[in-house]
């Protein structure tokens, strides 16, 4: 059964077609990795996957559910149960581009809240994992009780994924989750993500980092203009690109 | 004769708008002041700022109008009389009145601005002092265009009650729409009629300056918040 | 210059505006003919209530007309002129009500005045046993009768007849009780008359004088007919 | 000076604060209480509810306090229906219709406070909270209202002082509170400025409580705000 | 003559020492790149270098003009004259880990603004200017008239550069200039850099982009803790790295 299926997702702004029928499907395990240049509709696809972005046309499923949709009058497609939608996306986590961490709580509210308010599960057993999980992307103890803004920007981004995790989901949705983390930082949190797909969950991840791309993930999608120019394995993508445009993208990666 | 009484009634509307204008002008200066005053850096200013909104927000309006009208004057007076100058201090009515009320209102603007400028993204303002822009430069391009989308919901409320606050300056002689509705209301002894007018009135100036300022909202509103985060 | 005058005129028929926003009534004609016959050149002014003894008090008006009653309190503040006029009190109350107006007739009862008026002082101090309701304005204590709160209310008879008897809801109510003045108790007051800047004993002079102008030519006398015969 | 007349009746003004306490205390939580569910509804994407909460705030915050209060004591007062039904008993208490008009008032005021405080989340912690599939009431207690009411607290204090000394005009309706007795004094012994100043300084202390509780609040809940950097 | 010195830069927020003692020299053409991982300073370091962040001792020159300042009450340093610390900045160009761009203006107003107010060019010369620059980082004219929340975060990133660049600064300041965007525009980004770099600009860079701070800098300073761990060229450090923690820091850059 498929974790989650996304078909023919389409989004425009205003007259302009950013996302113009993409579709993806990933199974338990999977690890797909969207590739793409800047603008080419990246965020956008992930925030549909989540209905945070209402499409104008297409379907989600989740573990073999699909939402129910309906179209509404500015013609984009809107859930019909606000229930159906809820029960969804608790059990897809998010890490955002820019992180958008709760500015009035500390660290470890932000880490803790979404167990206790979704799956209400105890204060103690909610800070105990928020520890675990902060331990997991690098923070100490020293940052619980920091609010948002007193962070450096990885830090930031780190609580936020630690956020995510928390809600153990089954399917991980991340967007550019490493851009604000120096190398050892990103090659910590690859591995906490090679930990998760290891551990069976299902992740799709928005990245610039080839490497993670290419050696961790078990598909990658590269997406330019709103539509899916090219997907396949790693192997097959890096190896042999086949169209030019991604042989572009791929040979302009910086030097080492 | 409710025509005629209406048109005297009405006919105060002229002064009650002046003197609220006047008054608004004023304490958004103020305000905006000493808002600035209340989030610098310097322990002082702020702690200036604070004494001064304390001050004026706690002692009711009504006080502070006998006191600067009656007292201060009277007060003034003496002074002069023991200094032995001969002559007296004496306010006009009509600019102790919009003084007064706009003392009393730069109070609230300045909790209203304060809480605007909070709320502007800090580092928008920390790009433009990093390009060295003048402070000045900054307010009027960057803060103000923020601050007016920010702090509009609490400035409209502080007008509307600045509007209506007017009617204080009947204790100093002057003729506002409430004065006039109250005479009309016991020469005739029909109060409802003439207390609805003045609601009206009210209601009217309320109704043009929402909806001027809701204009001039959803213009703000599009251009920063549209799109996401 | 001249001189400045505040009346409050919320309290017909004494002083009122009328429909043009101009000062009308008993204590507006008297000032007009006393300010003639003294030769003074006098501004009457439409002011409120609480800001028109401070103004006097701080020189910003010369004098006020508007049925002040003279009190042993009030002579410690302010100069009076000669009293022009002694005021009738009554009460009012709904007609057929059976209320018998003595301090245990009304036991029980509620009073509605005026705030701060010789009534008020009259009916604190002669009905301890009565509710009391003090309203800020002349007319609330008559909405208070119609709207069922209070039982009685007690004013200038002149006024009563003028602001309330007269009109529609004033129908289903009646005069009540004695005619009182102040020889029934001293809370009503010498009588009535010009209150003055206590240092202005010139203006004193000159007003009192041309009150008894007044009174020598029967001009007084014409008012008091036009506005009090019954 | 006339001190002495603020000192024999402390007693006076001792009942009065009580009475500006209790009003203020009971109209800002029950104005607090309807203006959350107000403020979501001021923002909702209905617009037939968005304009109905828009026409209740603009009535409201449009016309004289005054007026309403005037208007909801005396004027209901005068439908022989309304005497008649089950309503009077509270409608003739001048408590209930003052504490009615106190917190339709100021919750006008307050919706607006704090809808303009939702409106100033930023939308990615909203669409966070989304994301993790929180009900709509988790994500309001959770996330909008501490956003919303750590945001709006300057000037929700605002509001809270403004409300406060809004409560003098209870004294319109006959409720004794700190202004309508110092009203009262400076309407028996002819002396304006003391008394007033003797309330002045109750309600600055009242305004002191105020003031520090907001300001403990905000150094508590709101220094989030100031900690942020680019 | 140095561009830019800073000595001796200490910096607290409450009790903790962020910075304590850095030290940073350049001259024309240099282009400085600072690393180190989340969290050692090194954003605070770049916003003292412009005073955005009060140090609490320290010294800072432009162009061998050094800015006065006094001791506040606070036991931070103040600039003494405001309008010498304004002159000063106007010098230095910023670029902002989370781009702050100005949120009420377009594109083209946030690239216009600061050459117009501090220049005082006219409107049609700072356009022509904006046009140059936002071709540079791949802007087209498309997004001229659209506000910062209409864009993805590779185009906020590249706006926040043009901004910079568009005051022809003495000295550019770049907070992870490249963290938002694809391998194919780090590279354009890089190469931007790169010429603003021939033409003698000076630059400091906080990156994380190691192939940058290798191939592109003259100079590389390793930030740990608040302190100067180690500092070279790039072949010194990279090849050989003297400290521990750096080399470990090196090697644990994703593969490859
Ligand atoms: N306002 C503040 N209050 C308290 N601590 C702060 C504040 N701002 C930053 N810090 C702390 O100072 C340290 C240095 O922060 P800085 O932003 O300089 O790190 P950085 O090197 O830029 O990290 P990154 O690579 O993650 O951006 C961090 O530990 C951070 O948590
Ligand atoms: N609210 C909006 N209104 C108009 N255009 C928008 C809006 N949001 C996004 N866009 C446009 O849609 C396109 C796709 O944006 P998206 O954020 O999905 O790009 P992306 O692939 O995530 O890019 P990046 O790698 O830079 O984050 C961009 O050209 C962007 O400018
Ligand atoms: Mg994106
Ligand atoms: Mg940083």
């Amino acid at each position: 059964m498929h974790k989650l299926i996304a078909s023919g997702i389409r989004k425009s702004y205003g007259g302009t077609e950013v996302l113009k029928g993409v579709s993806l499907a990933a199974k338990a395990g999977d690890v797909i990795s969207i590739i793409g240049s800047s603008g080419s509709g990246k965020s956008t696809f992930l925030r549909c996957l989540n209905f945070l972005e209402h499409p104008n046309e297409g379907s989600i499923s989740v573990e073999g559910e699909e939402l129910q949709t309906r179209c509404a009058g500015n013609g984009t497609l809107v859930p019909v149960s606000q229930k159906q939608l809820r029960e969804m996306r608790s059990r897809l986590g998010m890490v955002f581009q820019n992180f958008c961490l709760w500015s009035h709580m500390t660290v470890l509210g932000n880490v803790t809240e979404a167990p206790m308010s979704v799956e209400r599960i105890s204060k103690a057993e909610a800070q105990e994992r928020a520890r675990i999980n902060l331990e997991k992307v690098g923070l100490g103890r020293e940052v619980l009780d920091r609010y948002p803004g007193q962070l450096s920007g990885g830090q930031q981004q780190r609580v936020a994924i630690a956020r995510a995790l928390s809600m153990e989901p089954q399917v991980m949705l991340f967007d550019e989750p490493t851009s604000a983390l120096d190398p050892e930082l990103v090659g910590e949190v690859l591995k906490v993500m090679q930990k998760l797909a290891d551990e069976g969950r299902t992740m799709i991840v928005v990245t610039h980092e080839m490497a993670f791309a290419r050696h961790a993930s078990t598909q990658v999608v590269y997406l330019h203009g709103g539509v899916i120019e090219e997907e396949g394995t790693p192997e097959e993508l890096f190896r042999a690109p086949k169209s030019e445009r991604l042989a572009r993208f791929l040979s302009s990666r910086p030097q080492h | 004769m409710f025509f005629n009484y209406a048109l005297t009634i009405l006919a105060a509307g002229g002064l009650t708008l002046v003197l609220a204008v006047g008054a608004l002008v004023l304490a958004s200066i103020m305000g905006l002041a000493l808002a600035f005053a209340k989030l610098s850096r310097r322990p002082w200013l702020r702690r200036l700022a604070q004494a001064y909104t304390f001050i004026i927000r706690g002692i009711p309006d009504l006080v502070l109008i006998l006191l600067a009208f009656y007292s201060l004057p009277a007060l003034l007076n003496q002074l002069i009389a023991a200094v032995g100058i001969n002559g007296r201090v004496e306010f006009p009515p009509f600019g102790a009145g919009m003084v007064t009320l706009g003392v009393i209102f730069s109070a609230y603007m300045t909790e209203t601005f304060k809480s605007g400028l909070m709320n502007i993204p800090r580092g928008q303002l920390e790009a433009a002092h990093a390009f060295g822009i003048h402070p000045v430069r900054i307010f009027w391009r960057i803060t103000l265009p923020q601050l007016a989308q920010l702090a509009l919901p609490g400035f409209t409320n502080n007008w509307l009650v600045l509007v209506k606050a007017t009617a204080l300056v009947s204790l100093i002689g002057l003729q506002d729409v409430m004065f006039r509705a109250k005479g009309a209301a016991e020469a005739t002894g029909q109060p409802f009629t003439y207390y609805l007018l003045a609601g009206g009135f009210y209601l009217a100036v309320t109704l043009v300056s929402t909806g001027g300022l809701m204009v001039l909202a959803r213009r703000l509103e599009k251009t920063i918040h549209a799109g996401r985060t | 210059a001249p001189l400045n005058i505040a009346t409050d005129a919320t309290f017909p028929p004494f002083e009122s505006i009328d429909e043009n926003g101009k000062l009308v009534g008993y204590d507006i004609e008297l000032m007009e003919a006393i300010c003639k016959a003294a030769a003074l050149d006098c501004n009457i002014a439409n002011a409120a209530w609480d800001g028109m003894i401070p103004g006097l008090l701080d020189g910003k008006y010369d004098a006020l007309i508007s049925q002040l009653t003279v009190t042993e309190k009030r002579r410690n503040v302010m100069a009076f002129s000669d009293i022009y006029e002694h005021p009738v009190f009554r009460f009012v109350a709904k007609k057929d009500a059976g209320l018998e107006i003595s301090p245990e007739g009304l036991a029980g009862k509620t009073i509605a005045v005026q705030t701060g008026t010789p009534m008020d002082a009259y009916v604190t101090k002669y009905y301890p046993n009565s509710t009391i309701k003090r309203y800020d304005t002349g007319s609330a204590p008559y909405l208070e009768l119609t709207g069922g709160r209070a039982d009685v209310h007690i004013s200038y008879q002149a006024q009563i007849i003028q602001a309330f008897l007269k009109s529609d809801s004033g129908k289903d109510f009646e005069l009540v009780g004695p005619e009182l003045t102040g020889k029934d108790a001293p809370e009503f007051g010498e009588g009535v008359a010009i209150a003055i800047n206590k240092k202005n004993t010139e203006l004193v002079e000159k007003i009192n004088g041309g009150l008894a102008k007044l009174r020598e030519d029967g001009t007084l006398e014409a008012l008091n007919q036009k506005y009090f015969a019954q | 000076m006339n001190w002495d007349v603020v000192y024999e009746n402390l007693g006076l003004y001792a009942q009065g604060a009580g009475l500006t306490i209790k009003l203020s205390v009971a109209a800002l939580v029950m104005a607090f209480l309807i203006s959350v569910p107000l403020a979501f509804a001021r923002n909702s994407k209905r617009a037939w509810l968005r304009r109905s909460v828009m026409v209740f705030t603009t009535v409201f915050r449009g016309t004289p306090l005054l007026m309403q209060l005037f208007l909801v004591y005396f004027g209901l007062a005068q439908f022989e229906l309304l005497r008649s039904s089950i309503l009077w008993p509270w409608l003739s208490s001048p408590m209930f219709c003052a504490l009615l008009v106190f917190v339709l008032n100021s919750g006008a005021y307050t919706t607006e406070i704090f809808a303009g405080g939702l409106r100033a989340i930023p939308k990615g912690e909203i669409e966070a909270a989304e994301a993790f599939g929180f009900s709509p009431l988790r994500a309001a207690l959770k996330i909008y209202i501490p956003g919303m009411l750590t945001r709006a607290l300057p000037l929700y204090g605002n509001e809270m002082i403004m409300m406060m000394h809004a409560t003098s005009l209870a004294s319109t309706v006959t409720l004794m509170e700190v202004t309508g007795v110092a009203r009262n004094i400076t309407l028996n012994y002819y002396i304006q400025l003391e008394p007033y100043v003797a309330a002045a300084i109750i309600y600055l202390a009242l305004t002191a409580v105020l003031v520090v509780a907001v300001q403990v609040a905000e150094a508590r809940y709101a220094s989030y705000l100031d900690q942020r950097r680019g």
